[in-house]
């Protein structure tokens, strides 16, 4: 059989018959993050940053330790890393904070069709806001981000570029380091939605010189309702915190009141604790592990599968050249809820409709699709599972007269 | 298999390929009801036209899988003609059935019976009840 | 040996030599919440509202109970619970959405000095912004919110009224009820930060009449990274997202967008689906319990210990006649940093100093002090650990020469 | 209590209850840097004179526990008079020492010496080293 050295870390599939492509929406979680949850919520169980003693004071550790991690990890320095509810958080903290702030008539924002609706929203209000424009790079013939285009919308007004790394229902990779270059050489600052990139290919945000990035801990191997803003110091620290309350303070007056440092200030309250100590170990686990060994497996499984489903008659793939795990594909003439409740019944997970993105699903001039996303945990015998599913889902719906 | 088979029922399909009462009308005196799935971007509009306590005339309009569109169509027929009170016992018993509830079999709720296969389709039955809800909302808007 | 029904489920304390008197900054939690957290990471590890297979719709099913629970333990309606990452995230919502939008120059916003950070942060921010103004609640004697007080201070320019139901320092209980129905008497909309109250006493919001109510899951049982925001319908309908994203929306246009109706339009991105889930368990955990009479037991474990800790010279306590299990005090000539120490190497944890509430230092006249707080897993031999240590701590620190 | 009783030792509760060059002078030509330690409400602000590359003179003032307001005192009278040199190497051993790090153990820490003790606090190591953190960042400063 064929061998998948990082499969045996997942419960969630070796223990039951489940043939997940759903990563792209939330990927299974390795035993060691399960258990870092486990241990804080079993053996800690305490507040962070001002106990004294021991189940505290290691409480504060290991959160501040993934921030460490998390630094390390896309070659940041920990004051730069924030901790947020997500992804979708961390994006909305730079809109709201240094977006309204910032942006003023007349300037622009650049966005693309192919944002999800947590990098596309959160400009979209700064643009109604504040009066600014929001602009689209025109997507070439398959969907895609080019340079040239981004250069057609590029302007002296220019002060946002907020796009995707990797779009999340078409797999395909943004020329990102290019196009911040370029936004940089007009002063804008660069906004980054690394949600379906960090999980995919090594992120070093010194390297792309990025102004911000955000991420979600839920989509690389970690548990929900953690994600990271990384941001340039100089940023973070002229921006005002959004959410002000606990910790995130340091002299309180009646009337007035200061803040910490950043990146401290921007985390009011309890956070998520146990959720950012399992990133720490989902991050661990990058580190102990091949990226570009799995993407390529990915990469490979993609082609295979890709190659297969093509043949069968009756199916539209749209990105036919993603060059990610994801294929976006709808059985034609049967609604994609439809078609998924098939997949269901056989065990085959993968997700259906517009997976917020509305605007890729006007641009495609679609409702709604089917999407795959494979992940370095699949094998070949999930594709072939797939495959077969996805010929008898054709038969079964001609079948029953759609 | 069977479950599946027993989802798509062939009436299921007549209707969502033909489907009857299609399409609004700009009459103040229709009782329009929009309803949104949140989880699938099912959209679906309903009019009825209620007279003398009497269901007279009952229309749809939107979008969604075949559950959902069908299951607005078979609605508008079976409403058609109905009293307000009879009108409501079916729908309340439908939502029921679909929902996998206690409802009163006894009820007959003609072709609706059919979406009885939605109820191993826990994730579809929101497809299967939005029209419907649109419905009840109508009559409890009157 | 003294019985104590809870105790068991508690692995925290049972599996180790803890004697945890912290529960007022973080509750421990029962084996039934890590199990469901376990549960989700381990079994389901999918997105919610959007999957058609089997652990997608599970999850979904259980984050929408959750919050089902969440309504019927505080007697409010599904619409009416939105989930946050903490209380925190509950009463910034409150005060960035309905508070910015809809409190002018010359309106009054009344809290009280023994405001959270959390509570208080907020409604200062507004009262900037806004050219509000922000009027305190007199304390009396003791450090309490009387009617009287509250009555001296509530005007026709009253808008916001927002106050603590329990103090997390003093641990006093606001008059809460009384103030609602004075409050709005003025036509004032009340937001009650009930953190510590929620755990301590039933709290039904149609009989208090408040208009919004904030709670954290991690002080009740449940994990970190959940809270609770209660809204009067009227109120969440008319507010606006502050946070906007995916899953929160219906329409999606390339320059505007449509929400959906509250409380998802609240809920941007991908929540923490895992602490719902554990906080639903949490709930489940209360009602299987009677609060009452865990509440009954805090009240004798409080009373007890008060009772010996004030005989013990080099003592100050502060909040001599708290209802609840909080004690508030410092050794005399101690800085309570130093003395958290002792106690900690003792295996006793509680916390030291300003516990996010500054003002009420400020009233107290000290920079910051130490509190014990009892909860009903706690028992009497934990009581007795507690005034030993104390002992001991007074003669140490006077051998060593403080 | 033998930890406990390393910790807080004769020349810590010394210079806690006596206070060493503690007030600040209203005087540019000491560099002033302030820092709080975020997690304790502690608050130190330390000022240091250099005078061809020499400490002529350094002060604190603040408020705190024992070991963050003793740790103050003791870095000014080790301070003064040591060349930024040697008084960059000093710092710089003592903040490993306390963060129970590998440091040089013949560099002479001289009073400072007595904070080994914190290495078994681990929640204290900051409490010990935000004044002499202030005091390296003020010799970076300058
Ligand atoms: C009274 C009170 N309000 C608000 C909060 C803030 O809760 P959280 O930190 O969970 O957001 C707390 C807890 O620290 C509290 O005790
Ligand atoms: C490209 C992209 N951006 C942003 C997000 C939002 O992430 P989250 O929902 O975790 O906040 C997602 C995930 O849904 C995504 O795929």
């Amino acid at each position: 059989m064929e061998q998948n050295i990082w499969r045996a870390d997942f419960p969630q599939i070796t223990e039951k018959d489940m043939i997940y492509l759903d990563s792209a929406a939330s990927s299974l979680k390795p035993n060691s993050v399960i258990m870092a949850v486990t241990h804080y919520d079993h053996d800690l169980s305490a507040n962070i940053h001002r106990g004294v003693y021991k189940e505290a004071y290691e409480a504060t550790f290991l959160y501040e330790e993934t921030r460490e991690k998390v630094a390390r990890f896309i070659n940041a320095i920990p004051e730069e890393i924030v901790f947020t509810r997500g992804a979708t958080a961390a994006l909305n903290l730079v809109a709201l904070s240094y977006g309204l702030k910032n942006i003023h008539p007349g300037d622009e924002i650049i966005v693309s069709e192919l944002e999800h609706h947590s990098s596309l929203l959160p400009w979209q209000n700064v643009a109604l806001k504040t009066g600014a424009k929001l602009v689209y790079v025109p997507l070439d013939s398959e969907g895609r981000i080019t340079i040239a285009n981004f250069e057609s919308v590029l302007s002296d007004h220019t002060k946002v570029v907020a796009l995707t790394y990797i779009s999340n229902v078409l797999g395909y990779i943004t020329p990102i380091a290019e196009i911040i270059t370029l936004a940089h050489a007009k002063k804008a600052i660069t906004v980054i939605d690394a949600a379906q990139a960090i999980e995919h290919m090594p992120v070093d945000v010194k390297t792309l010189k990025c102004d911000f990035l955000a991420f979600s801990g839920h989509k690389m191997l970690g548990p929900t309702g953690i994600g990271i803003l990384y941001g340039k110091q100089e940023y973070l620290e002229i921006m005002e915190p959004i959410e002000v309350g606990g910790d995130m303070n340091d002299n309180v007056n009646k009337y007035d009141a200061e803040w910490k440092d950043s990146p401290y200030k921007f985390e009011a309250g309890t956070m998520p604790i146990a959720s950012a100590i399992g990133l720490g170990t989902a991050i661990d686990y990058w580190q102990e592990h091949n990226i570009m060994a799995m993407e390529d497996h990915v990469r490979r499984l993609r082609k295979y599968t890709y190659t297969q489903i093509k043949k069968i008659p009756g199916i539209t793939i749209y990105n036919p050249t993603s060059e990610t795990g994801l294929i976006a594909f709808n059985i034609d003439g049967v609604h994609a809820h439809d078609a998924s409740s098939y997949f269901a019944e056989h065990n085959v997970c993968l997700r259906a409709g517009h997976h917020c993105a509305q605007l890729v699903m006007k641009w495609l001039n679609i409702e709604a699709c089917l999407r795959a996303s494979l992940f370095f945990y699949n094998t070949f015998a999930d594709c072939d599972r797939f495959i077969d599913a996805t010929k008898n889902a054709v038969k079964f719906f001609h079948k029953m007269g759609f | 298999m069977e479950n599946l088979e027993n989802l798509y029922r062939e009436v299921i399909l007549e209707h969502y390929k033909n489907p009857r009462n299609k399409g609004l009308l700009p009459d103040p005196s229709y009782v329009t009801v929009h309803i949104k799935n949140p989880s699938c971007g099912d959209d679906i509009t309903i009019q009825t036209k209620i007279k003398d306590n009497q269901i007279v005339d009952c229309r749809h309009e939107g979008k969604g899988c075949s559950i959902c569109c069908s299951s607005a169509s078979v609605l508008t027929e079976t409403m058609i003609g109905k009293s307000t009170d009879k009108a409501k016992i079916i729908a309340d018993n439908y939502l029921k059935m679909v929902a996998n509830k206690i409802y009163d079999e006894k009820i007959d709720l003609e072709e609706a019976e059919v979406y009885i296969g939605v109820r191993q389709f826990p994730a579809r039955v929101k497809c299967a009840s939005i029209a419907w809800q649109a419905f009840m909302q109508a009559l409890a808007k009157k």
